[in-house]
């Protein structure tokens, strides 16, 4: 996949994360945006990348997914932190057992991105407040972490 | 009810059993094995009912730790519904393989022989996540169960939930790599932790749904979630799709298509229909991971399973019903009762219990959490509870990883710490768990053991000291029924300087020495003593003769004939020749 | 493997004395065995090999003639051994001896007793050895510890 | 005693039944007295597995095997083959001979007609065909007890005592070179032990080509032993010289070419220095020993 589509893609990430958990929302409606997100990633990622050629692609839609989710989290407004952090986890899971399923079929596993995650997330355990700045380095972290590692 | 359900079970899990203990007798070749990957029902039944098993945690362990209330009498038939489901899940991959009582080699242990199993193999992994994880639930149920008798128990459980949740998620992202490791073109997929977790918890879910439908109530939050999983699912289904270009189109219907009727409210509302849009997504996971497991099925036969294969079925729903409801029979009294937050009897919204469970809460004092609520960081009290155990768990996970990357058998095997990464976390577990429980029973007493629950928990004690003992020392191997006598004779072809050595050692050296210069100490004393070895003995003899002499003897020196070739005798004249020369050096 | 055993004999072999044939007299081990330095078995020897030795008449020994009658009876190939190894394991005699492993360092000094096969073989004693955990006095280099060195 | 009578006969009939169900395997069959398969039985087996050959061969074209990549791989030996295509004729002569020599067993009917045969060497697009005995096997990174492992010398090795059957490395390896005993050979007269070296595989264990690692095993053995009495020979290491699988012994043609891609006096590098290595498409990013090669370069 191209620089240019890898950065398209956090950018609708982001768009999509801005839709979900609205005040007075049902889980229904979270519930049908996540798996509408999960098949429009899914979309993206078929045209966007070659999934015949390139197996990394196997897992982009779903690590599209966790960004979105963590961006969401930003916006929520109980337990903030605790989902930033299990969001933050899910990503990390997701990149570290995808890494390790194709590391047995040839392919080097992205440590620097999953140590990145790691370390954030165990950061932002520390975080007692989170202000509008904090939010806002957060997603600048997260959106960097997917561009460049 | 009650009678119904055991016979019912009983009609399935008598014939299962038999099916089971033929097919353990007659091996792998008795149910269908797919020709490509050798896998068969056994995995999809593993499969299945580990995704099951994952009800229980993630109902309630999850729900706890995230704070969203479920009542005791569900939390408990969750957990309970996850020990029965990993009994089964336990005794697919062990019946499945091919010598059975190896087993044990799979154990990340070091034997007596210094054999390691392939901690890089997704066999071990999985083997000790489960085993992990069935000991945890096990505990975590228990206490859960306790809880009422013993009320300082309940500060344990929140952490114990903490732990369970990575653990639980853990255990199938591992079996999904049994097959994301793999080279099966069906099975290639980085995404088959997310796929594998998610097809889990909604059967986790269906499964739920059932178990509370023959309680007789419902929880609303757990039949929305199955329907959220359901898209979750068929979104998921499409990457596949698009992926490998085909799809388990049954699966789709009974797990994707059928559980959309829930939004009929007729259906919905009626109990029947509830059990109907359950079983419909067992089946068809079941379905998907028959499918998953044995990709070539279809190709070859118009019915793909046989008797055996349709035997361990029944075994296993049938099994699982009569233990299930028996335990729940046994249990019931512990079970009941007890406040419940929005398990519902007839059809009252889940708003209002759940508001007026917190309104009580808030008469009790318990404040809600509202917007800016927040707890300091590492200041919740489950943190403070895990801390040491959590401190000792990760140390000794490091050092058996290192003592593990130290093995020698891994001398020659390209290694990494992606190979040990998901045997990490059982570790520190198991650990921690251990260490949590024995903390709170010898250092705070909270709580305390019957006599007879000392009792069980020694025995227990010894036979895991047992087993691990036996597992340790392995078994042995029959000997060879070949038997050795004499040497036979050799091939008839020139030999080597080497080879004429070896053979002047075992054979000549007796009398004539190992330099040629005889063996004095034998020879002296019983026989006429033997020519020395010098070149012009040699050449006056000249090699043919001397030849003759060793096969057909002459004098005191016996005849090799039958014992040595023509061009061994040939090789060994040669050899005296050198030994000659360098005797007279 | 395992257990001791005695060394299974043809019907109406021949006693044979190991304290008498070896130290006393002197001769090496592989004069009988003719493998224990060359080959992958030791093998036991044949009658041919007996009379290499007693075809001359020792008339000293009192129990000459009952020796001479057996031999006179005795099949071409009056001992026959059931190997003490599994079909799966390799084992070279003639690998060993000529890494300098003396034939007593394994099988001790039993056959002194005329109980040799006593010896307690199994894969521990031989990986501890192969690792250079055992015999560290004699100096022997670390042998192949990969499985297919010794298993087939 | 807190335990009463009926907890403790049921947990002693739980005990009871775990040991009924492990010990189901060792009920002792009597043991099948019959005659052992006649050699005629193995050729026409061979002669219905060329019948059934079917699948073509896919194959890309890959450098000449180097020294192994895992550690404490040896630099001096890799031992391999070259299978001649331009040579073979697809006769089949190979595959009686492998089943000779490793004491491979025959297969009932039922398995044979499905095409399930124990052959260590298949016929594939009218080419034999065995384990590749990749340098980066796939096999033996499932195989959870290591009874799939690799000699520092690059042969893919096989621990029947080991195996507990799991067959994982069978759904991992790509061309499917590996077969699963389903079968008590044994016990069903279907095995017979035309070769001492060899041993017979218990039923529930994985086999495939061992690229005759015996007659590699007793040669350096041999090698070993001689060389310690006074090497003459300029060898001071050993090089597998001499040694052959039962293939390629037994290929009329000359098509099967055994030897040591490391050494330079070994027949496999001097017959394919000139030629085009070819390896199949799912096996040439694993650093295949077992190549197929074809015209001139």
């Amino acid at each position: 996949m191209t620089a240019l589509a890898n950065s398209l893609s956090c950018l609708i990430a982001l768009g999509c994360a801005s839709f979900l958990w609205r005040k007075g929302s049902s889980p229904y409606r979270n519930g049908a945006l996540l798996a509408g997100f999960l098949v429009l990633f899914c979309l993206f990622t078929y045209f966007a990348g070659d999934i015949s050629v390139d197996p990394t692609l196997e897992h982009y839609p779903f690590r599209m997914l966790a960004l979105c989710l963590c961006l969401s989290t930003t916006s929520l407004s109980l337990y903030r932190r605790r989902y930033l952090v299990l969001a933050q986890a899910l990503w990390c899971w997701i990149e570290l057992f995808g890494g390790i399923a194709l590391y047995y079929r040839g392919f080097d596993i992205a440590w620097t991105r999953i140590l990145a995650l790691l370390s954030m997330s165990l950061c932002s355990t520390f975080l007692s407040k989170i202000s509008k700045e904090m939010e806002f380095c957060l997603m600048v972290f997260w959106l960097a972490v997917w561009v460049f590692f | 009810m009650f009678k119904y359900l055991m016979l019912a079970g009983l009609a399935l899990f008598l014939p299962g059993l038999y099916a089971l203990g033929y097919s353990i007798f007659e091996g792998p070749s008795a149910w269908m094995v797919d020709s490509r990957t050798f896998w068969g029902t056994p995995i999809s039944l593993f499969v299945f009912w580990i995704g099951l098993a994952h009800a229980g945690t993630l109902l309630s362990a999850i729900f706890l730790a995230l704070d969203i209330k479920l009542d005791r009498r569900t939390a408990l038939i969750a957990e309970l519904s996850t020990l029965v489901c990993l009994v089964f899940a336990g005794i697919f991959p062990l019946m499945h393989l091919g010598v059975v009582e190896n087993f044990y080699m799979v154990m990340p242990l070091l034997d007596a022989r210094g054999n390691f199993a392939n901690v890089g193999s997704p066999l071990v992994w999985d083997f000790c996540c489960i085993a992990v994880y069935a000991l945890l639930s096990l505990v975590f149920f228990m206490t859960h169960l306790k809880t009422r008798e013993i009320p300082a128990l309940d500060k344990y459980r929140k952490p114990m939930a903490w732990l369970l949740f990575p653990l639980v998620l853990w255990v199938h992202t591992v079996v999904s790599l049994d097959f994301a490791t793999a080279f099966v073109p069906e099975w290639c997929g980085a995404f088959f932790p997310v796929y594998f977790i998610a097809g889990a918890i909604f059967s986790g879910l269906a499964l739920m749904n059932l178990l509370l439908c023959s309680e007789g109530y419902r929880v609303r939050l757990l039949e929305r979630l199955q329907l959220i999983f359901s898209w979750f699912m068929c979104a998921i289904w499409v990457w596949d799709l698009m992926l490998k270009g085909s799809l388990c189109t049954s699966a789709f219907i009974f797990a994707g298509v059928l559980p959309q009727f829930r939004m009929i409210a007729v259906i919905r509302e009626n109990k029947w229909g509830r059990i109907a849009l359950s079983l419909s997504v067992l089946i068809g996971l079941f379905l998907e991971r028959l499918y998953i497991v044995s990709p070539e099925f279809g190709s070859y036969a118009a019915s793909p399973l046989n008797w055996i294969d349709w035997g361990l079925i029944a075994f296993s729903v049938g099994g699982f019903v009569l233990l299930f409801f028996g335990i729940r029979r046994y249990l019931s009294w512990k079970m009941e009762g007890a406040g419940s937050y929005f398990g519902e009897v007839d059809g009252t919204d889940l708003a209002d219990a759940e508001q007026q469970e917190l309104e009580k809460e808030g008469a009790r004092g318990i404040e809600k959490p509202k917007k800016g609520f927040y707890i300091q960081p590492w200041a919740s009290e489950e943190y403070h509870v895990l801390r040491l155990p959590l401190l000792v768990g990760f140390a000794i996970a490091l050092v058996y990883s290192i003592w593990v990357l130290s093995q020698s058998v891994f001398a020659n095997v390209e290694f990494s710490f992606a190979n040990i990464v998901p045997l990490l976390y059982p570790v520190i577990a198991l650990v921690t768990t251990v260490t949590l429980y024995l903390r709170a029973y010898f250092v705070e007493h909270a709580f305390t053991l019957h006599r007879h629950e000392k009792w069980m928990a020694a025995i227990l004690l010894v036979l895991v000291a047992a087993c691990a003992g036996t597992f340790f020392a392995g078994g042995s191997s029959q000997n060879s029924t070949n038997t050795i006598d004499s040497q036979s004779i050799g091939v008839d072809a020139p030999i080597s300087q080497s080879h004429a050595r070896l053979l002047w050692n075992a054979r000549c050296a007796t009398c004539h020495g190992v330099k040629g210069n005889f063996n004095e100490k034998f020879v002296r004393e019983f026989y006429p003593v033997p020519q020395k070895l010098d070149v012009q003995r040699l050449d006056s003899l000249g090699a043919d003769s001397l030849v003759k002499v060793i096969l057909n003897g002459r004098a005191n020196m016996n005849a090799y004939a039958g014992r040595l070739t023509p061009e061994e005798a040939h090789g060994l004249v040669n050899y005296m020749y050198s030994l000659a020369k360098e005797g007279e050096k | 493997m395992g257990e001791p055993r005695v060394p299974e004999r043809a019907v109406g072999s021949i006693p044979f004395d190991h304290a008498l044939h070896g130290d006393s007299i002197g001769l090496d081990c592989a004069a009988c065995h003719t493998g224990s330095r060359a080959s992958a078995n030791a093998f036991m020897p044949s009658k041919a090999d007996c009379m290499d030795c007693h075809r001359l008449p020792l008339t000293e020994n009192p129990g000459i003639e009952t020796l001479d009658s057996m031999l006179a009876k005795a099949d071409d190939r009056p001992w026959s051994h059931k190997r003490h190894l599994p079909d799966h394991v390799v084992f070279h005699h003639g690998v060993h001896a000529a890494a300098g492993v003396a034939c007593a360092d394994c099988h001790g000094r039993g056959y002194m007793q005329n109980r040799y096969g006593a010896e307690l073989f199994n894969m521990q004693s031989c990986l501890k050895c192969h690792r250079g955990e055992t015999f560290k006095e004699k100096g022997f280099k670390p042998a192949a510890t990969y499985c297919a060195a010794c298993h087939r | 005693m807190g335990m009463d009578r009926r907890e403790f006969i049921k947990s002693c009939s739980l005990v009871a039944v775990m040991g009924l169900l492990f010990g189901c395997r060792k009920i002792p069959l009597e043991e099948l007295a019959g005659d052992l398969p006649s050699l005629k039985r193995f050729e026409d087996e061979v002669k219905l597995a060329l019948s059934q050959a079917k699948k073509s061969l896919d194959l890309v074209k890959i450098p000449t095997p180097g020294a192994l990549k895992i550690p404490g791989a040896s630099t001096l030996n890799r031992f391999g083959m070259a299978i001649d295509l331009d040579a073979c004729d697809g006769c089949g002569k190979c595959i009686l001979a492998c089943n000779l020599e490793n004491n491979v067993p025959l297969v009932p009917d039922e398995d044979a007609a499905r095409g399930r045969f124990m052959h260590w060497v298949d016929m594939r697009g009218s080419a034999p065909f065995m384990c590749a005995h990749c340098g980066n096997a796939p096999c033996e990174r499932v195989c959870p007890t290591g009874a799939a492992n690799h000699t520092p010398d690059g042969l893919s090795a096989m621990m029947y005592k080991r195996c507990t059957g799991s067959r994982f490395c069978g759904a991992n390896c790509p061309v499917q070179a590996r077969k699963f005993n389903f079968n008590d050979a044994q016990k069903l007269g279907l095995a017979r032990q035309f070769n001492r070296e060899v041993p017979l595989r218990d039923k529930g264990v994985m086999e495939k080509c061992s690229l005759c690692l015996h007659r590699l095993q007793n040669d350096r053995l041999d090698f070993k032993t001689k060389l310690t009495v006074g090497a003459t020979t300029a060898d001071a290491e050993w090089r597998g010289r001499g040694v052959k699988t039962a293939c390629a012994e037994a290929c009329p043609k000359n098509a099967i070419i055994f030897g040591n891609w490391l050494d330079e006096k070994s027949p496999l590098v001097k017959l394919s220095k000139n030629r085009e290595l070819y390896a199949p498409r799912e096996l040439a990013d694993l650093d295949p020993s077992v190549v197929f090669m074809r015209g001139r370069r």
